[in-house]
């Protein structure tokens, strides 16, 4: 399997130009194509002001010496100081808020996978009878639903009128755990906290539905699209003639095969989830880095903006080398 | 001889957005235990999903809508799904044309054939794993290549898996649509040779569903001949490559270059192949036939025995 | 033949196509492999003659048709035409050679534009090259559909490709090769792809054609018995090199190459009182990126001796137009 | 894909899109209606709407829906409705800008790449899959920010993230068109560059780009409302879904759920259209997958 180490070390190594491409094309938005200053400013100030805003942000320099100096600070894991407030490091900031957005979008993927791939599944093996086309249109509903509007209408049903759940924030107040992992759920079950284990998932229950539902319908009609492909292919076929039950054709052969589009679609998917995130997280108030990032709009903190793009960018190569290197072990294809 | 499929006005029509596609239109059919048939037909006679009405994998929307299908004194169409995954693969299996799609590329070419064991018989994986091996080399593929996956191999060797696969569990009856069509001529040779050897070795009868008509000499003891949907002739090899009785099987086989002549001067058919959503009136031939007469476009000619053994749909008998 | 100019002439012809890597993967990696899909042909065409290269999958004849065609451009080699090399015509030079050499693919379903009735797709060539439009095109077209049997032609003209049948888009093919009048048609399996029972048909349509509008051809095939047929002479090609070549009763009748023997002795006869003595080969046709060394074949020959793994065999003239690559001959 | 059958699978869909397919077609005819239903509202917003939109005081705060106010009254006192009704007309105006102009960007430049190839290709392409590689609505509101508010910024927004999608699809189309085998053919009766982009090409790559349009009209109109309901984008005059409904947060935990729900709903609505027209076409020019 020396070919397999190969391949992951080179697939690592190409993370490296990946990242720097991504990093090109954030400085070419943010810098090249928009005016900084007169984004945080808005147009009129006087202009000792710009220009103290200039000196600060280092734009007084030529273009290409900015976009060394961004580099080599980014080289640094240094993403700036927010220009509100204390002044703290960008990446503190990010990184107190980010396991409440990791918390939601895996609890949110887990919940669209497996909607998604199981009424995927059913629609392919019910393909052009009714059940099929109803699943179809949940597909393309759920393509059509607004976050924010989802959001309030459960917000409506299932906070204000029937008063089941929470509509906002990821704890009520003291009930926290004790932070380990930043992950309500999880701290809460390594600190063996009931009360707050509780709290937290009826915490995390709306807005998981909410961004679930709204992602599920890519994993419905993608499951669905590859699933009846599959169906029809010669190997399946094969494999119902050697007297396989339909379970394990199913199953075993036909959704790992349609499995393999499906990741691929997933780590693109990827920034939908972050996207979805954000209008979640503003939705319900959820403390994360989406929250965070709509909080800073207002206040137009240009490097705090920055910065968060710049750690998305992170997670979107970081994401794709993860799914890349699942693909080796699910596809032998690859290694060769 | 005994008698092992029996198949009486089968027919399978697919429901198109087009039109009711006649594909196999009310065939009756007999083979013993033991032999070869060669089916051949163009594309679009009906031959392929005639050999997958007999195992009922017709895919949708095609359905077996008429007709009895007895193997070896069961009636196969009558049969629920479960019942018929026990003969799939057991007492019945297939060869496919295309070997580099009809293995899941995902799973090891060894575990295919664990799979199949496991799935019919009572065994630990071990001995599933031993047989299969046992299998594999019987194909002629190597034991250490067990754990390889079907794109590390060539097409004529995944086509030997395959042979593998629907021997595995020693069959009556083995049907191959057309086994050898995607593998370039060497090979071809190869592996109906191999085809033969095991299919004497394990004494099963074998449908050779083909278009390539000069394949049927070396492999099959009987051809049977098909044309739009229907049998049209059916006889043993010899007398059939002395003689063809139907003016369709004559024409396909004067249409055929032949390397044994040095000057041969092809004769080709006239027209196109029938359009089985509305098929000509009468014989399905004659719209193509040098002899039909005005019976002909009128009739349909039933299946006329001329000697032993020997049929053809077709009135100058 | 032998008479005194041939119509085609290749000399050493190579192709090698780089295996397709991705841009990212290029940063990381300086080694780039070549498939050797065509490594070092050479033949003449007469004219008027019928010359076939016969091969199975992978041996670099459908490459050489499209290189002859002048498609795709050498990696190595000169092509003639006439007296004049074509290896390297650009631009309007090459447009104006197209009129000359033509090819029919394999593929009859794919080859025509899905977008164009069927006589715009066969009356396109004559716009091309500013030799008919308007009433005049449309004569010729349908002259020319006529011809390769398309009648009545007025009904063609104005159908799409994906109303016809694939016997019926061949013959379109065929139609747009023949409309521009060239001297030379590269037919890469042109009958593989259609119905058993419309090959025949396909072939004397092509025989036809040759006569009356005194064409030569250089027919593609896997198919030997097809290449019996049709052709006058006989390449047989493995792993992107010429391994014998000959008139076609040389290579039935008197066939050299242990791999011709091989490949003759496999092709199914339409006759079942005919036994024949088969040449067993052993193995697989190696890859084409690292082909063996010394006699291509030597992996696979039944008779290879030490010579063959070390020292590569040249294509020698046996006997009047009857050229070998093998070491046993000599 | 690398499918030479693509083309051929369009034109005979195409030549089915008036006969058959029943689900197929009554999603498209849905889609449409609903657009058509939005195109008029907004057209016609003067004459339909009951009152000024920007008018407060027209009713009480807070009014429920009554046959006054049939959506309620929002927390200035304005008509709902009429909001309602006059928001049409921004979204519209946008995404429709936004679309046409990526999409003649991205099928120019993705035509242009596709076909001319090389290391233009490659630095074209490599900046327009990173451009892609980011959540859509993060590259909205980076864009956002940089260029402030006003109309013309979020219709620039939206096109760049638009851009590639359609160049990405062209540029695929161009190189399974240009690597398909009637291209060659073309090329061997010497036809050339020109001949072979606007005879053989471009008429084999267009079929697709409707799809993509009425797909990407409903993506686009999801990022709009949420620039606004991020606070992002269109000046505060203007009436807008997206922005009303952040606002109608604001009583929600007074059981006040009309201010959100109604302009929540237009933008659902309005997306749920054109996804039903862009997916039912699709089902229709590809019949690859439902034929069978």
């Amino acid at each position: 399997m020396t070919s397999l180490r190969v391949y992951i070390i080179r697939r690592i190594l190409l993370s490296i130009p990946m990242m720097l491409i991504l990093l090109s094309v954030v400085f070419v938005v943010l810098r090249v194509a928009g005016d900084p200053v007169s984004a945080i400013l808005g147009g009129h100030a006087p202009l000792e002001e710009i220009e103290r805003i200039r000196r600060q942000l280092g734009l007084d320099k030529p273009l290409y010496i900015q976009y060394i100096d961004y580099l080599s600070s980014l080289i640094r894991l240094d993403l700036g100081r927010s220009m509100i407030w204390g002044q703290r490091p960008v990446l503190t900031e990010i990184l107190e808020h980010f396991p409440a957005t990791l918390e939601l979008s895996i609890s949110a993927f887990t919940f669209s996978v497996l909607l998604g791939v199981f009424t995927g599944v059913l629609s392919a093996r019910r393909h052009n009878r009714l059940t099929d086309r109803i699943i179809r249109l949940y597909g393309i509903i759920t393509y059509s639903i607004f976050i924010p509007w989802f959001g309030l209408i459960l917000q409506l049903i299932f906070g204000v009128y029937l008063g089941w759940l929470p509509i906002s924030g990821r704890s009520d107040p003291g009930m926290a755990p004790q932070t380990i992992t930043g992950l309500y759920v999880l701290d809460s079950i390594l600190t063996m906290n009931l009360p707050s284990l509780i709290d937290s998932i009826r915490h995390l229950i709306l807005p998981t539905i909410t961004l679930g539902i709204y992602l599920s319908g890519i994993y419905t009609r993608l499951t669905r699209t590859h699933m009846i492909e599959v169906l029809q292919s010669d190997f399946i076929r094969a494999a119902r003639a050697r007297g396989l039950s339909e379970r394990t054709v199913i199953y075993k052969h036909a959704l790992k095969n349609a499995f393999i589009p499906i990741l691929t679609m997933m780590g693109l998917q990827f920034a939908l989830l972050l996207a979805g995130a954000v209008l979640t997280e503003t939705t319900f108030s959820w403390p994360g880095m989406g929250y965070f990032l709509y909080e800073r709009i207002s206040y137009r903190d240009f490097t705090t903006i920055q910065g968060t793009i710049v750690f998305i960018a992170a997670l979107i190569v970081l994401i794709s080398l993860i799914v890349d290197i699942i693909y080796v072990y699910i596809d032998p294809r690859i290694r060769y | 001889m005994s008698q092992l499929l029996k198949i009486e006005g089968l027919s399978v029509h697919y429901y198109t957005e087009d039109g009711i596609v006649r594909a196999v239109d009310k065939v009756d059919f007999l083979m013993n235990r033991g032999e070869t048939i060669g089916l051949v037909g163009e594309s679009g006679s009906g031959k392929s999903t005639f050999g997958l009405a007999i195992l009922r994998l017709v895919p949708p929307p095609g359905r077996i809508v008429g007709g009895k299908i007895i193997f070896d004194g069961t009636e196969l169409t009558s049969l629920d799904e479960r019942e018929m995954q026990k003969i799939r693969g057991r007492r019945i299996s297939m060869v496919f044309q295309d070997p580099t799609t009809s293995l899941d590329p995902l799973m090891k070419v060894g575990d295919h054939l664990v799979e199949t064991i496991m799935a019919h018989e009572n065994v630990t994986r071990e001995e599933a794993k031993e047989r299969a091996l046992k299998m594999l080399e019987q194909v002629g593929i190597r034991p250490e290549r067990f754990g390889d996956y079907p794109h590390q191999f060539s097409g004529g060797m995944r086509q030997r898996v395959g042979i593998a696969l629907a021997l595995a569990l020693n069959p009556d009856l083995v049907i191959a649509d057309e086994p050898t069509s995607s593998l370039d001529v060497i090979v071809q040779f190869q592996i109906l040779d191999l085809m033969k050897r095991l299919k004497e070795l394990y004494d099963m009868g074998m449908i050779l569903v083909t278009h390539d008509i000069s394949i049927v000499p070396g492999i099959a003891d009987r051809i049977a001949l098909m044309y739009a949907g229907q049998l049209i002739e059916l006889a043993d090899v010899n007398s059939f490559f002395d003689e063809p009785l139907h003016p369709y099987g004559k024409a396909l086989l004067e249409s055929v270059p032949n390397i044994q002549f040095s000057d041969q001067k092809l004769k080709y058919i006239l027209g196109n192949p029938p359009d089985l959503i509305n098929p000509p009136r009468g014989c399905r031939f004659s719209p193509r036939c040098p002899y039909a007469t005005e019976r002909c476009r009128r009739e349909e000619p039933p299946m006329i025995n001329v000697g032993s053994d020997r049929l053809v749909k077709c009135f100058r008998y | 033949m032998g008479s005194a100019m041939p119509i085609i002439r290749v000399v050493n012809l190579k192709k090698y196509f780089p295996v397709q890597q991705s841009f990212l993967e290029r940063l990381l990696s300086r080694r780039i492999d070549y498939i050797r899909a065509v490594d070092g042909v050479s033949f003449e065409i007469e004219k008027g003659e019928v010359f076939s290269i016969a091969g199975e999958s992978g041996c670099g004849k459908t490459t050489t048709g499209r290189l002859v065609a002048r498609l795709i451009d050498p990696t190595e080699g000169r092509i003639y035409f006439g007296e004049r090399e074509i290896t390297s015509l650009k631009g309007e030079d090459l447009r104006r050679l197209r009129r000359h050499i033509q090819i029919i693919f394999q593929n009859p379903y794919a080859s025509l534009n899905p977008r164009m009735k069927i006589g715009d797709n066969v009356g396109h060539p004559l716009e091309i090259h500013g030799l008919a439009y308007g009433e005049e095109r449309r004569r010729l077209v349908m002259e020319m559909l006529e011809r390769v049997g398309l009648q009545p032609a007025s009904k063609f003209y104005n159908a799409y490709p994906h109303e016809l049948s694939g016997g019926q888009r061949q013959r379109v093919a065929v139609a747009r090769a023949m409309i521009l009048k060239p001297d030379f048609i590269v037919a890469d399996e042109p009958i593989s792809m259609i119905d058993v029972s419309l090959r025949a048909r396909i072939l004397e349509l092509m025989i036809q054609l040759k006569e009356e509008l005194n064409l030569t051809y250089l027919f593609i095939t896997h198919d030997l018995a097809v290449a019996k047929y049709i052709s006058d002479r006989i390449a047989i090609m493995y792993l992107g090199k010429i391994v014998e070549m000959g008139s076609k009763e040389a290579i039935f009748s008197d066939p050299k190459h242990p791999y011709t023997e091989a490949l003759l002795s496999a092709i199914p006869i339409p006759n079942p009182r005919v036994k024949r003595k088969r040449v067993e080969l052993k193995g697989e046709v190696p890859s084409p990126i690292n082909p063996p060394p010394g006699c291509i074949f030597h992996t696979r020959c039944p008779l290879a001796m030490d010579i063959c793994q070390r020292e590569e065999p040249e294509l020698v003239e046996i006997e009047d137009g009857h050229l070998v690559s093998c070491h046993l001959i000599k | 894909m690398a499918n030479l059958t693509i083309p051929r699978m369009i034109m005979s869909g195409l030549s089915r899109l008036s006969l058959r397919r029943g689900a197929e077609r009554l999603f498209v005819v849905a889609g449409l209606a609903i657009i058509l239903a939005f195109v008029f509202m907004a057209i016609l917003a003067p004459v339909i709407a009951p009152y000024d939109p920007n008018k407060t005081g027209v009713g009480r705060l807070y009014e429920s829906p009554n046959p006054r106010f049939p959506m309620g009254t929002d927390r200035l006192g304005r008509d709902i409705l009429s909001r309602v009704i006059w928001g049409s007309r921004i979204v519209l105006i946008v995404t429709l800008s936004s679309m046409a102009l990526s999409s003649i960007c991205g099928v120019i430049l993705g035509l242009i790449s596709g076909y001319v190839g090389g290391k233009l290709d490659t630095v074209l392409s490599l900046f327009m899959d990173s451009l892609y590689a980011f959540p859509g609505l993060i590259l909205a509101i980076a864009l956002a920010v940089m260029l402030g508010q006003g109309i013309m910024p979020v219709i620039v927004s939206l096109t760049v993230v638009y851009v590639p999608i359609y160049f990405r699809m062209i540029r695929g189309e161009v190189l399974s068109v240009k690597e398909s085998l009637f291209v060659e053919a073309a090329r061997a009766v010497g036809a050339n560059g020109r001949t072979l982009i606007f005879k053989y090409i471009f008429p084999n790559v267009i079929p697709s780009i409707p799809i993509v349009l009425s797909l990407n009209a409903a993506d686009a109109v999801l990022t709009l409302a949420a620039l606004s309901f991020l606070g992002l984008g269109l000046p505060a005059h203007i009436p807008d879904w997206g922005f009303d409904l952040r606002m109608g947060y604001g009583a929600l935990t007074a059981k006040i759920w009309w201010p959100g729900t109604f302009p929540g709903l237009m933008i659902v609505l309005l997306t749920l259209g054109f996804s039903l027209f862009g997916e039912g076409l699709a089902e229709i020019l590809n019949p690859k997958l439902s034929r069978r």
